[in-house]
């Protein structure tokens, strides 16, 4: 049962923080922060059992799991279950709930409740998404969390607030539900080839698919995930989703939402599809190079801020989807410390630019210059996630991005020859920007307050967080490890018991269209 | 005739006996609040005499109709929605000028109307059903005689129905004329066996009268103008109940004619899918007119619902099924909020009547978000699981190409609904016309869309019990 | 009586249901077009009348009482709302009815 | 004392970490003896380690601390580890040593910037991570050093961030060597996959085994390592950083971009010797860039007015005679001429410092002069660096190390006549330039005013460096004056020794002669140029050719223009070009065509009846083709 407090907890707080409105705005934050600490505090007493149970011999790799009758005719089930990955990734959504909630603490003066509760729900489906081992169960947390995130973005945004809301909605939709046709497909496969109809992971897991319909299957789950991740060239939707958002929104969206796509990746993308996916990792892997460069160089131009910031977690988030298709540990584990450390850099950078905008109304770079004076702490703290972001070692992207590169280098060279290079165009952006916001002489007419204890205290942690993971990683490589391990013996038997099974697909085109085409007057039954 | 088969027909005489109390009724004194009583009084006795009748079937009574659990189930849902119109007009016609009293007959002959187009398996009894049904939506369409737009709505229904029924008749005849019976079953014995092109001829026009009813493309264009011109609450009677019935015929007929195994038919069928969705989303997208998008996405809606049709039968059925109930809950609460915000004059129809809803009125505005939501096919509402139904029926089909269409404009649908939904959370500028005040009934309607909201969501959340229903429902007809 | 094969009928019942369709498409008065529409139903009446003659079965003319009633009833509210279309629109034309469209 | 080897850095580190986490609330003395202080104590440590080290060798002549296992993912396990030889010992007292010295130069320096403590927190930072890649066992926490002075070098070019120029140069310097350090990440993933270590001693031992010499692999590895060399220690190609880099306060410019920082190239490869011997080609190609580097530099430091851009062309230059000595694989004389370079070119540093100081940062050598009576102090110190730089025979540390390079180069297996030639030359200009600076600096008339003289804790470092450049050259002495060795065979523990040439006394005698010569006519080229007539030089540079090559080399032989037209220019404008981000009008323009097809769509809902009868018409017939025809 602790696993739909887990998921249920922040929902209640949030209705908890949104009736507290009328007894004030400030009860409905404190509301809010306290339960997300009782929340992070249910989290690590979970961690802290982890490596105890972790490492009892004949043990699944489920640290809890639950599983209760759902929709039974249909074979889905409501079936949550708890590893280290998950573990690692609910710790991160609960972190940054935390911090949408401090960072939200002066922006958001209308509708307070509302706000958290908003805020809450849209953390109660993520850390759905991340407990969900039932593939319909996912998508609804995958897709009803969509809601929430769109009346956010839509009602406490900047200007042009509707349309990235809306463009944010339409291409994760458009991705959810190409995702939504290849579960069926998936179901009907393995339904009929075993007579189990259902959409449990554990077993879908064991399904032997036809190849060529494994890749489209494979492909409709990529869909969604290289929309979320985002991958080039479907991240259009992400530079104005984040730019518009409020900055609660902006670091839910680029700290969480991101890290659903490579969660989806490791966790059923290539454990569902191991031939497929490896089959197509070359592709992969290349769009992977491309949304490195591309994110980059686009990050370099922009001149509103948080666009800016928006670009690099496209270029960073390459590095994930370049970690999972290489799919050996050293990479995975990159890519999942990765996506923690992409997840809190860029999340606390969204801070940094929410308070700058809070207090000089403005997010454009030409506006801004030489802030350094005015507000060093804040130009401190912007430096260090500036330098996290640009794979300073020491800090934890370095971790990531170098497993993914050591992964990715003995699977293909080039790759990540390619790779290394763009964190030249990483240095490029991320000190571009704190040129420019933070150097050069101060302009007159500006002057605002430096950051104060709460602000400070937020973006510490954040960065001492970044810090940990940089030097110690180890704690979160052995959270993640047997998961990932387990995944990849998974991956490696089931290609090796693919391999020369031969491609029995149906590839008549008139099936594939659905529609018989009717041939001449020839009508026979 | 025997006893027993007059006492399975009890829901319907029951609906049949209703509009003729009311009609007693009125004749005794013009009592806005009597007529509706007795017509929730007259629905709830036939709803009663269905669960009466349900350990009897299937049972055919006459060769004009079946007593089965499908029909139980369609006739259930047709007395459901009624009710439920009925009680979100009382609010709408209160505040209207003209004597609101003759309204309820009219509504209660549509829904016997299209209670016997759902149980009938005869050309006569359809036929009858159907313009019971027609005839009584043109006098409701236009029931405010004050408004141009409602007689607009009227005529143009009238003329284009009268057209497509006698098209729908022609093909009758046709069938009839080489099959030689009425008879569902007998009409797909002759199909099934040496047939000629006279008798295609015959289904096409059959197919196209349905098409009609049903506002598949390119049968569509009354659809947007019929919705805007009627009254907000029998928009909904029409895009529910009067769809709803004869898709449950055109799922009867061709579970015995079997459409699949014609491949021109099933052709005929795919291409006004794939024109029906798109052209339905397409049409929405920008329309500003709330009513008029709404028609537009029925079209989709209907489309969507043809995927399922065209899939194998038993997962039809079911898909079908789940598939209207949750487009009847959705969109009866759709313009049942925008009947409730209507004022005296005009309708809330232009999407500058909802900005800013959800602040201004955050009950309705919410009730208004959900049902939107549960059309788009969002998780959490009745709408996904029938869209999930609907997918899961294609793709077990392998009609891809028509999942994928549906999937790309299930994407263009979703813009317009939140077009809508933005412009709810916008910033509540003055409206037009203050719509707050209450009016009577105004509570009955507030309850309705309750009751709505509490559906979609429960059957989005859990949709267990309701699939079994249908399950059975369908275990006890000839599916 | 000699036989009048049961296409040929079928064929008139089907050129007078074209006229009425024809009719529908062309006509603007709205007086018109409700006729129209009775010619192309008594069309389809005589289709079943035919058809039923063919079998020898009393359908086909059950079916045309059927439709002599509905199309009634039909005529009888179309003209009451044509009644009142002319008194919002003050004429007859069908065309005239473009309030609503887009 | 081994055991507290991990306090070398440690103890800048905890400096570090208290003054910027605390340094609002520390008085300016309090910021000082935190940053001196714990800069002092390593350097304490270090020079107890090193006595023991040399005193009682541990077993193998090198000794692992290690402080805690990093990560560990598959065969992946670099360790936060530190590692003490011979090499790194040299390193670390050098580093310390002078950091300390600088340091304390700086208290006084500094004394007057709003950002005090901010400057000895990244000054500590930055003797933390030049420990840490001094000391680092493996080859990933070497990089972590590694960037960590990059970052410290670009926090403190760009300490002065009012100035755009400043900040620009701080970007500009940290970009280049990122370019170079993406070669030293190839690197250590080519390692690391081919040989499953990045210990270093691990890696040298399994290359040796499993990589023939001249292989290709082999040759890759050192390629790439010597990208990031050339990036980190300012070698052609990649030396357009360093001139900017004197943006920074000059004790910066001393400490980071003479002394340590940019020799950290040199270390590496030292370092990783047993790599590049298994390459021959990289090795050869290390002593060109070297050669090139060396005349670039120098001849670009003759003509400069800026007196910090002077002593940056010849940081260049002199560590281009370290490549050369690395190239023909004369480690420990690389090594020997790092230790003399760092004295006296962080002594000239210091001494220009307090010039600037002096007079008020008048950077521009042609308006200085006659300096030598107002600040005796400075003067004298500063001859004393510059005449090590010159290598004036005998007397001057920077003889003897260049001198050993030289004569290394001449006769090691890999050297050549050629590359000796290129190194005299350099010697030659190197004179020249240095006594350029001198004359022009401390000779001639007043041309300013010297507002502030060098107080005790500015002069003792100067002083104590003065002494260190004049006398670290006896560590090492050729054969006829007295043959001193100590630094050889010390450091032959951690890096081999060239193969023994035959010896030739004449010949080297005869080398030395010439080289010395060569210094000595600079000298004098320079007085009769700079002193005797001041004219001549403006007359040469009035002749097309002169003024043309002058411009050329004023410049830095134009690379900067090169990579602007190259790189720059190209990245900015497509990355302008693209601002709009090209992909989202593929989106865009399927949101317009689905709206095109709405509004054409609703053309067809025209309002009028009779369309309307004619679509469902239509369709009527459609469906009888489809049905009948089909």
């Amino acid at each position: 049962m602790i696993l739909v407090w887990l998921i249920a907890l922040p929902l209640l707080v949030g209705i908890l923080a949104w009736i507290a409105e009328r007894r004030g705005v400030g009860l409905s934050r404190w509301v809010a922060l306290a339960g997300l600490f009782v929340e992070f505090a249910i989290v690590l007493r979970l961690w802290a059992d982890h490596p105890i149970r972790m490492l009892t011999p004949g043990r699944a790799t489920w640290l809890v799991e639950l599983k209760l009758a759902w929709i039974p005719q249909l074979g889905i089930s409501f079936h949550l279950a708890l590893d280290g990955l998950s573990l690692l990734l609910v710790a991160l959504a609960v972190f940054l709930a935390i911090a949408g909630v401090l960072c939200s603490w002066t922006e958001i003066q209308e509708r307070v409740g509302f706000f958290h509760f908003i805020l809450l729900a849209t953390v109660t489906g993520i850390i759905g998404i991340f407990l969900a081992v039932d593939l319909i169960l996912f998508f609804v947390f995958w897709e009803a969390m969509l809601v929430p995130m769109y009346i956010m973005i839509a009602t406490w945004g900047h200007e042009h607030r509707r349309y990235a809301a809306l463009k944010f909605f339409l291409f994760t939709q458009a991705g959810g539900l190409l995702m939504l046709a290849a579960i069926l497909g998936l179901y009907f496969v393995h339904g009929r080839a075993t007579g189990t109809y259902t959409f449990d992971y554990g077993q879908l897991m064991a399904a032997s698919i036809p190849a060529g319909t494994a890749m489209w299957l494979m492909l409709g789950f990529f869909a969604a995930f290289a929309v979320k991740l985002p991958a080039a060239p479907f991240h259009t939707w992400l530079p104005d989703a984040h730019t518009e958002a409020p900055t609660a929104g902006s670091v839910i969206l680029a700290g969480l939402l991101l890290k659903t796509g490579g969660y989806g990746l490791i966790r059923f993308l290539f454990p569902l599809f191991p031939g497929a996916a490896s089959a197509f990792a070359p592709i992969a892997m290349t769009l992977a190079v491309i949304g490195i460069f591309y994110g980059a160089i686009l990050a370099f131009a922009q001149t509103d801020l948080k666009r800016l910031v928006a670009y690099s977690s496209i270029s960073h988030m390459g590095f994930v989807l370049l970690g999972v298709f290489v799919w050996n540990e050293l990479a995975l584990q990159g890519a999942v410390v990765q996506m923690l450390c992409h997840g809190i850099s860029t999340g606390a950078l969204f801070i940094i630019v929410g308070q700058l905008q809070e207090r000089i109304r403005t997010r454009q770079l030409p506006r801004m210059r030489g802030f350094w004076e005015t507000a060093p702490r804040m130009g401190a703290m912007a430096l260090i996630f500036a330098l996290a972001s640009l794979g300073l070692p020491g800090l934890g992207n370095f971790v990531g991005e170098f497993l993914v590169l050591f992964g990715t280098y003995t699977a293909s060279p080039g790759m990540a020859i390619a790779a290394a290079i763009g964190i030249v165009l990483a240095t490029v952006y991320s000190l571009w920007m704190i040129y420019r916001v933070f150097f050069g002489p101060r302009k007159d007419a500006v002057k605002f307050d430096d950051l104060d204890p709460r602000e400070s205290i937020l973006l510490v942690v954040m960065g001492a967080v970044i810090l940990w993971v940089g030097l110690f990683p180890q704690r979160a490589l052995d959270t993640a490890g047997p998961t990932l391990r387990a995944l990849e013996r998974h991956v490696a038997g089931s290609t090796a018991r693919m391999a020369g099974k031969p491609d029995t697909t149906e590839t008549s085109l008139s099936r594939w269209m659905g529609i018989v085409l009717p041939s001449g007057r020839d009508r026979d039954r | 005739m025997t006893f027993i088969e007059l006492y399975a027909l009890l829901p319907l005489i029951c609906l049949a006996a209703t509009p003729v109390a009311a009609l007693a009724a009125i004749a005794v004194s013009r009592d806005h609040a009597v007529v509706t009583l007795v017509t929730l009084i007259g629905l709830g006795l036939s709803f009663f005499g269905l669960c009466a009748v349900r350990p009897l079937v299937p049972m055919q009574i006459t060769p004009l109709v079946v007593m089965d659990g499908y029909t139980l189930f369609f006739v259930g849902l047709i007395l459901i929605t009624t009710a439920a119109v009925a009680l979100l007009s009382y609010q709408y016609l209160e505040r209207r000028e003209g004597h609101p009293e003759e309204y309820y007959p009219l509504l209660l002959f549509a829904a016997l109307g299209a209670c016997v187009v759902a149980a009938s398996n005869h050309f006569a009894s359809f036929f009858v059903g159907l313009e019971t049904l027609g005839v009584s939506l043109y006098a409701l369409i236009a029931y405010q005689r004050a408004a141009p737009r409602g007689i607009e709505a009227g005529i143009k229904y009238l003329i284009l129905a009268a057209t497509a029924d006698a098209i729908l008749l022609f093909g009758m005849a046709l069938i009839y004329a080489k099959s030689g019976s009425l008879e569902f079953s007998e009409t797909a014995t002759s199909l099934a066996g040496d047939y000629s092109g006279l008798e295609m001829a015959g289904l096409a026009l059959l197919v196209s009268g349905i098409a009609f009813k049903l506002s598949l493309v390119p049968f569509h264009m009354w659809t947007p103008d019929v919705y805007e011109g009627a009254p907000a609450p029998i928009t909904g009677f029409i895009s529910t109940v009067s769809k709803g019935a004869v898709f449950a015929l055109l799922l009867r007929y061709f579970g015995e004619v079997p459409a699949q195994d014609f491949s021109s038919v099933a052709f005929c069928f795919s291409a006004i899918a794939l024109a029906s969705m798109l052209a339905g989303n397409l049409l929405a997208l920008l329309q500003d007119n709330v009513k008029r998008m709404l028609a537009y996405s029925s079209i989709a809606h209907l489309g969507y619902l043809l995927v399922a049709f065209l899939a194998q039968r038993e997962l039809a059925v079911t898909a079908v099924a789940y598939y209207f109930v949750a487009y009847f809950l959705s969109i009866l609460g759709a313009f049942g909020v925008v009947g409730i915000l209507s004022g005296s004059e005009g309708e809330a129809e232009d999407i500058k009547d909802y900005q800013g809803l959800i602040w201004r009125r955050p009950w309705i505005g919410a009730v208004f978000v959900t049902m939107l939501l549960s059309l788009a096919g969002i998780p959490l509402t009745a709408g996904f699981v029938g869209k999930f139904y609907v997918l899961w029926a294609g793709v077990d089909s392998s009609l891809w190409m028509l999942v994928l269409v549906l999937i790309g404009t299930s994407v263009i649908g979703l813009f317009y609904y939140l077009r809508l939904i933005a412009a709810m959370f916008g910033s509540p500028e003055a409206p037009r016309e203050e719509l707050r005040g209450r009016r009577a009934g105004f509570e009955a309607a507030a309850a309705v869309l309750g009751v709505l909201t509490i559906l979609v969501i429960w059957l989005g959340v859990y949709p267990s019990p309701l699939i079994e229903l249908i399950r059975r429902s369908a275990a006890l007809s000839g599916f | 009586m000699a036989q009048v094969p049961m296409e040929h009928g079928l064929y008139v019942a089907g050129l007078l249901f074209c006229l009425g369709l024809v009719g529908v498409l062309v006509r603007r008065d709205l007086l018109f077009v409700l006729m129209s529409i009775e010619i192309m139903l008594n069309a389809a009446g005589m289709a079943f009348v035919v058809a039923g003659a063919g079998w020898q079965q009393p359908d086909g003319q059950i079916m045309f009482i059927f439709i002599l009633t509905m199309a009634a009833a039909e005529v009888a509210v179309g003209l009451a709302l044509i009644v009142q279309f002319h008194h919002h629109f003050k004429t007859l034309d069908a065309d005239a009815a473009r309030r609503m469209r887009g | 004392m081994f055991e507290l080897l991990w306090l070398i850095p440690a103890l800048p580190l905890a400096g570090f970490l208290v003054i910027a986490l605390m340094g609002g609330a520390l008085a300016r003395r309090a910021v000082a003896v935190i940053g001196v202080g714990s800069v002092g104590a390593a350097a304490i440590v270090s020079v107890g380690v090193a006595a023991q080290f040399i005193s009682a060798p541990p077993p193998g002549d090198s000794l692992t601390q290690v402080l805690w296992a990093w990560l560990e993912v598959g065969l992946l396990r670099p360790h936060v580890a530190l590692c003490l030889d011979a090499l790194s010992v040299t390193m670390i007292l050098v580093v310390t040593v002078v950091g300390f010295l600088i340091l304390l130069y700086s208290a006084e320096f500094m004394g007057d910037d709003e950002s005090y403590a901010w400057f000895f927190a990244y000054m500590d930072l930055f003797v933390a991570s030049m420990l840490i890649l001094a000391l680092a066992d493996n080859l990933f926490f070497l990089y972590l050093g590694w960037e960590g002075v990059g970052l410290c070098s670009y926090l403190l070019i760009g300490f002065w961030y009012k100035e755009r120029e400043n900040a620009r140069a701080a970007m500009k310097a940290f970009i280049v060597t990122r370019v170079g350090d993406v070669g030293l990440a190839v690197a250590l993933l080519l390692i690391f996959t081919s040989l499953g270590t990045l210990q270093i001693q691990e890696v040298m031992r399994r290359a040796a085994q499993e990589w023939a010499v001249g292989s290709n692999t082999a040759t890759l590895a050192a390629a790439l390592l010597l990208c990031g060399a050339v990036g980190k220690s300012a070698q052609a190609p990649l030396q357009t950083w360093l001139p900017d880099a004197m943006a920074g306060p000059t004790p910066v410019s001393a400490l980071i971009h003479a002394a340590t920082m940019v020799t950290a190239g040199v270390y590496l490869i030292a370092r990783t010797n047993g790599l590049f011997s298994l390459a021959p080609a990289v090795q050869s190609v290390v002593a060109i860039i070297g050669v090139a580097t060396l005349l670039l530099g120098g001849l670009s430091a003759l003509v400069q007015r800026d007196i910090k851009r002077v002593l940056a062309y010849s940081t260049m230059s002199q560590i281009g005679y370290m490549f050369l000595a690395l190239g023909v694989g004369a480690w420990s004389a690389a090594i020997f001429h790092f230790a003399t370079h760092a004295f006296f070119k962080s002594l000239l540093f210091l001494g220009a410092g307090a010039v600037l100081l002096a007079t008020d940062e008048q950077r521009d050598m042609f308006k200085l002069g006659g300096l030598r009576a107002e600040m005796p102090y400075t003067f004298w110190t500063f001859v004393a660096g510059a005449a090590s730089l010159a290598a004036l025979p005998l007397v001057t540390g920077g003889f003897y190390s260049k001198d050993m390079m030289l004569w290394n180069a001449w006769t090691s297996p890999k050297g050549s006549p050629w590359l000796w030639l290129g190194g005299a030359l350099g010697a030659l200009i190197t004179a020249l330039y240095a006594f350029r600076m001198v004359f022009l600096t401390f000779f001639g008339e007043r041309k300013s005013v010297v507002s502030r003289r060098p107080g005790p804790i500015m002069r003792i470092p100067m002083g104590i460096l003065a002494v260190l450049s004049i006398f670290a050259g006896f560590l090492e002495t050729p054969g006829w004056l007295g043959g001193m060795d100590y630094l050889s065979p010390f450091l032959g523990t951690a890096l081999p020794g060239l193969p023994h040439a035959k010896s030739q006394p004449a010949m080297e005698l005869f080398l030395q002669a010439l080289t010395s010569l060569l210094c000595v006519s600079g000298v004098l080229v320079a007085y009769l140029l700079f002193v005797a007539h001041p004219e001549v030089p403006d007359r040469i540079a009035a002749i097309k050719a002169g003024g043309w090559l002058q411009g050329f080399w004023f410049s830095g032989w134009g690379f900067d223009r090169v990579y602007e037209f190259i790189v720059v220019k190209p990245f900015v404008r497509i990355a302008l070009a693209n601002r709009g981000d090209v992909v989202d009008t593929l989106f865009t323009g399927l949101a317009r065509a689905n709206e095109a097809l709405h509004s054409s769509l609703s053309r067809t809902q025209t309002g009028k009846l009779r369309d309307y009868a004619l679509g469902v018409v239509a369709g009527a017939v459609l469906a009888i083709g489809i049905m009948v025809l089909l």
